[in-house]
């Protein structure tokens, strides 16, 4: 598996030297991404990360509108309480700093040592875990959270840009995070560099279905099909957990390596589905958004909308990976 | 304990676990995101700096906190706490059963942390056999159930009194952690990525397990260290 | 080569099915995709096309500031004259329309049959062929048009939106084309649905130097090196064709199957390269543009800008592909 | 030449193109963007339905029609147009001669679309050698460099008057087209997306010249069907 990098041991870094080169609006301080120019002051603060290898996220959802900073562990590998510290020492801006963590041992783990560091300071913490793919249960370590994280941080953050207060970003985020899932079927597997081969072996005529977004293998495996099943499998675990109704915000992401001809593809098959079932597509994203390396395959997440969380999506944001209004 | 034996300890988990690192990546890889390697390796590479720029501090302390701080992961925090807490509950000099009981402590503090237990299939089933295993050879019942002669409970060190050498301690509870990490392998996950596959979790050895026995292995293999005194 | 495709003939109109469904922005009729609102009155349109299998490129650079209208042909096989004509209808506000060409024999001809078919309107052509690795000389089918066209588009819209006339229009469009450079390098080969397996070999250590965006093997092979390395061969050929100095508007891109933090590390390559010139990176862009299916590759583009190329560059758009500003 | 012959001719280039698709897509994988395979059989299934939809006209004009708006690419016009000159310039009858000419003529269209030459690696290759084959084979000097006996030159029809059968005929041209395709091996490919290659486009066939000798080939298949006036 050939890769563009320099050296396993410096993917994170040099890709982090290479997003501040190309976006004047983050600096890039010891594994930190942060806002160039902080939000104004007495505004909440967002604060996510998580391993990396999931590009844009996060660092690519800093900025207006979204994260204040962003703590990128190397890949795979939830960052350090150091780090999150620091990302969340800059992200108060006097009215308190919200946590937005992907369930993952991992991370919630590091965040939680981070926030009890942080004394002083007031932390609250959002997990999101929207992956259906993963029974949910008191007796497990849950389920994962994946491409609604990214409707949390976008939401979440157009509430902070607003000046709500510390508790109802938090609520708003938590209640997005309620309203959200997703499900994930994998072609290939994908390499972490530091491994050099893939994660897994799939055979040219199967996918993994149930996947998440670290190049693990899914819950279980199939004959390939066309893309109206896979898309109808992925939206019946969607739907069997969460009846799809009424307005949804609708995400078809890719997982790094499949193109966007394709993701339109399945897209299309989505939307269709989504009318079958009486409900509505309100807002959508077709793209790589959150990303295992370069696994090809799909992801898709629905939000149950109402008024003011579209309101919330469609307000202005400012991110090199997400971008409107401004 | 000789005052220098954890930093022999943690130097030769820094080795052993440079040596593994393809085999931990491989079993990570399996069930988990291929990460596990690298992590620890990372972490003991930054764990030998550290110690190598502190030679005074608490080797544990210092090398639990370096674990927290630079690895990430679940195994960061996970690790960092069990050596911590150990370094916290032993003193510069322990007896045996001193050290079973700091290395019990340790333990306790991964399961608090990671709301985990044995049977989950993580660390924890190598780490508990691998406590019970040092518990049981340096207390008052050991070696092998018969009642310890009264006044010789764990207090006093291996050489003079006890009837297990350092290498006997630690070989048990290095051969009790293998056997726990193999014993994961029809195991369903609980806990860790692991348990994302449901069913695909069983039938493959838990990567934190292997890496638990390497790093129990590695007190066997530094027994000589140990001391007398 | 697994595909999240229904079936190889269906790619492209399943694919704008999708960009249809997702983007209410756009109208998809007859394998044309255009604005669902027509830009002012009195407006130069613009219109490209080429063949598929270049997502975003070019229906997603359809909309304000941008593309009035594209004509995506079947994977890599330009559009027909008919599509051409009805789009090119379409985007005839009263003021003319510039058709945006990659130099590609296909793509030249079909439009220049287009143009001939639309009598009483008046169309002029822009012809883009930005690529270095292929020598230029009358003699031959001259230089492959790429990742330029991006600049091209966006420029040009600009210019169309501030109702700029025609003939400038066209002239800033073959300015930005005379501006600009590329240069691509692949690490694997991409599949065409319609073939079923990877358009050439390379094996595991090797990549591919001079790549277009069609799948092509490249002009020459080398082995696999460091991404510093990679991007020092490319950004050598571009320096080498139109040494870089001043201003830049520099594009790293990434060929379909690269996933974004990889193009980051290159980036970061490059932008050193650009300052050991002594030259400046005004503004850049880092991401999948101009695709060439699934290959896994990259390829920069750099664009000599001053202050208007500059300020038409940051005017706003409102695409699915690129948007700022609004 | 009977009326029907073109149809016939176009019948049979839908049917081989469509039997050859996996080679000509492979030869232009090779030094091109492996869909000339695809884009000749998805063009040449649009000229079979647009004949059977207007059976009344000109088949080879409709066909050229047909492919222009419909396949797209390099190959959609330049065949498109090679077709529709050729029947632009072939009357509803036509001798052998003439229809070497209207032949003629639509080679030169595709030179003057493609501003190509022979020598420049692409279907021009195949296709001027067909052409001066087929010219002649059927003019005053057929069949062999002698003179033509004086009043049998090319107005009047094969079975009567040719010392050359038109199988003959055809057969010539499909060889001459075959040895052009081969002939492209070693060429530097100055038009169409092989030139990008440069020295890498050396060793491979054209894939237009391998397709053009397929629709020069599917005129011996169906000479059978060139009728007798
Ligand atoms: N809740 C938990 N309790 C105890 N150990 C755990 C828990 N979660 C994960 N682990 C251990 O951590 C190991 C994985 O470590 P590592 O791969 O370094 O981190 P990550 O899972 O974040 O990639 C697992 O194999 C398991 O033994
Ligand atoms: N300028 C030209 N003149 C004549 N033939 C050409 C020219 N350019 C390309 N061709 C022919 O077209 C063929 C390629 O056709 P096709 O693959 O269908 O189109 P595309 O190159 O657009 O993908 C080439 O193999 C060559 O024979
Ligand atoms: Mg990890
Ligand atoms: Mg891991
Ligand atoms: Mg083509
Ligand atoms: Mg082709």
């Amino acid at each position: 598996m050939k890769k563009l990098i320099n050296a396993p041991g410096s993917v994170v870094a040099d890709a982090l030297a290479g997003m501040a080169a190309a976006h004047p609006s983050l600096l890039v301080e010891g594994q930190v991404v942060r806002r160039s120019r902080p939000k104004e002051a007495g505004r909440v603060g967002l604060v996510s990360g998580g391993g990396s290898g999931h590009e844009p996220l996060h660092a690519g959802f800093v900025g207006y509108g979204m994260l204040d900073a962003a703590c990128p562990g190397e890949i795979f590998t939830s960052p350090v309480p150091d780090q999150i510290l620091a990302a969340t020492e800059f992200a108060e801006r006097g009215a308190g700093v919200l946590h937005i963590v992907k369930n993952y041992t991992g991370d919630v783990l590091n965040f939680e040592l981070a926030a009890e560091l942080r004394e002083g300071g007031r932390v609250a913490s959002v997990v999101v875990a929207d992956d259906v793919a993963v029974k949910d249960s008191l007796y497990t370590a849950g389920r994962r959270g994946t491409g609604a994280t990214l409707f949390v941080e976008k939401v979440a953050g157009a509430l902070a840009e607003q000046g709500a207060p510390l508790d109802d970003v938090r609520r708003a985020a938590e209640e997005v995070g309620a309203r959200s899932r997703s499900f994930g079927v994998a072609l290939t597997s994908g390499t972490v560099p530091a491994a050099g081969r893939p994660t897994f072996d799939l055979p040219e005529d199967q996918v993994e279905l149930g996947i998440g977004i670290h190049g693990e293998p899914g819950r279980s495996r199939r004959a390939h099909a066309p893309a109206r099943e896979l898309a109808e499998v992925a939206m019946d675990a969607v739907d069997g957990d969460l009846p799809l109704r009424g307005d949804l915000l609708v995400m078809v992401n890719g997982m790094g390596g499949t193109p966007l001809i394709e993701l339109y593809v399945v897209f299309a098959e989505v939307a269709a589905y989504v009318r079958g079932k009486g409900a509505r597509v309100a807002r959508s994203l077709v793209g790589n958004y959150v990303t295992s390396l370069d696994m090809q395959g799909f992801s898709v997440s629905v939000c149950q909308v109402d008024e003011r969380l579209t309101g919330l999506w469609d307000a202005p944001v400012e991110t090199p990976g997400l971008r409107w209004g401004r | 304990m000789r005052a220098g034996f954890p930093a022999a300890w943690l130097a030769e988990c820094a080795r052993v676990v440079a040596a593994e690192r393809e085999r931990l990546t491989a079993l990570d890889a399996a069930i988990g995101d291929a990460d596990h390697g690298a992590n620890l390796d990372r972490g003991f590479a930054e764990v030998r700096r550290a110690l190598a720029a502190a030679p005074e501090a608490d080797a544990l302390v210092t090398a639990g906190t370096t674990l927290i701080r630079k690895v990430g992961g679940a195994s960061g925090p996970l690790y960092g706490s069990l050596l911590r807490a150990m370094g916290a509950a032993l003193g510069a000099q322990a007896s045996p059963a001193e050290f079973a009981a700091a290395f019990t402590t340790g333990v306790e503090a991964v399961a608090r942390l990671g709301r985990s237990a044995e049977g989950d299939k993580t660390m924890l089933d190598a780490l508990w056999p691998a406590a019970r295993a040092l518990t049981d050879a340096t207390g008052p019942q050991a070696p092998s159930g018969l009642p310890a002669p009264p006044g010789l409970s764990g207090s006093l060190e291996f050489p003079e009194i006890s009837r297990l050498s350092a290498a006997e301690v630690f070989g048990r509870a290095a051969t009790a952690a293998r056997a726990g990490a193999a014993a994961t392998v029809p195991m369903l996950a609980r806990k860790g990525r692991a348990s994302y596959l449901g069913e695909r979790s069983v039938g493959h050895e838990d990567p934190g397990a292997a890496s638990s026995a390497l790093l129990v292995g590695a007190l066997e293999t530094v027994a000589d260290e140990w001391g007398g005194g």
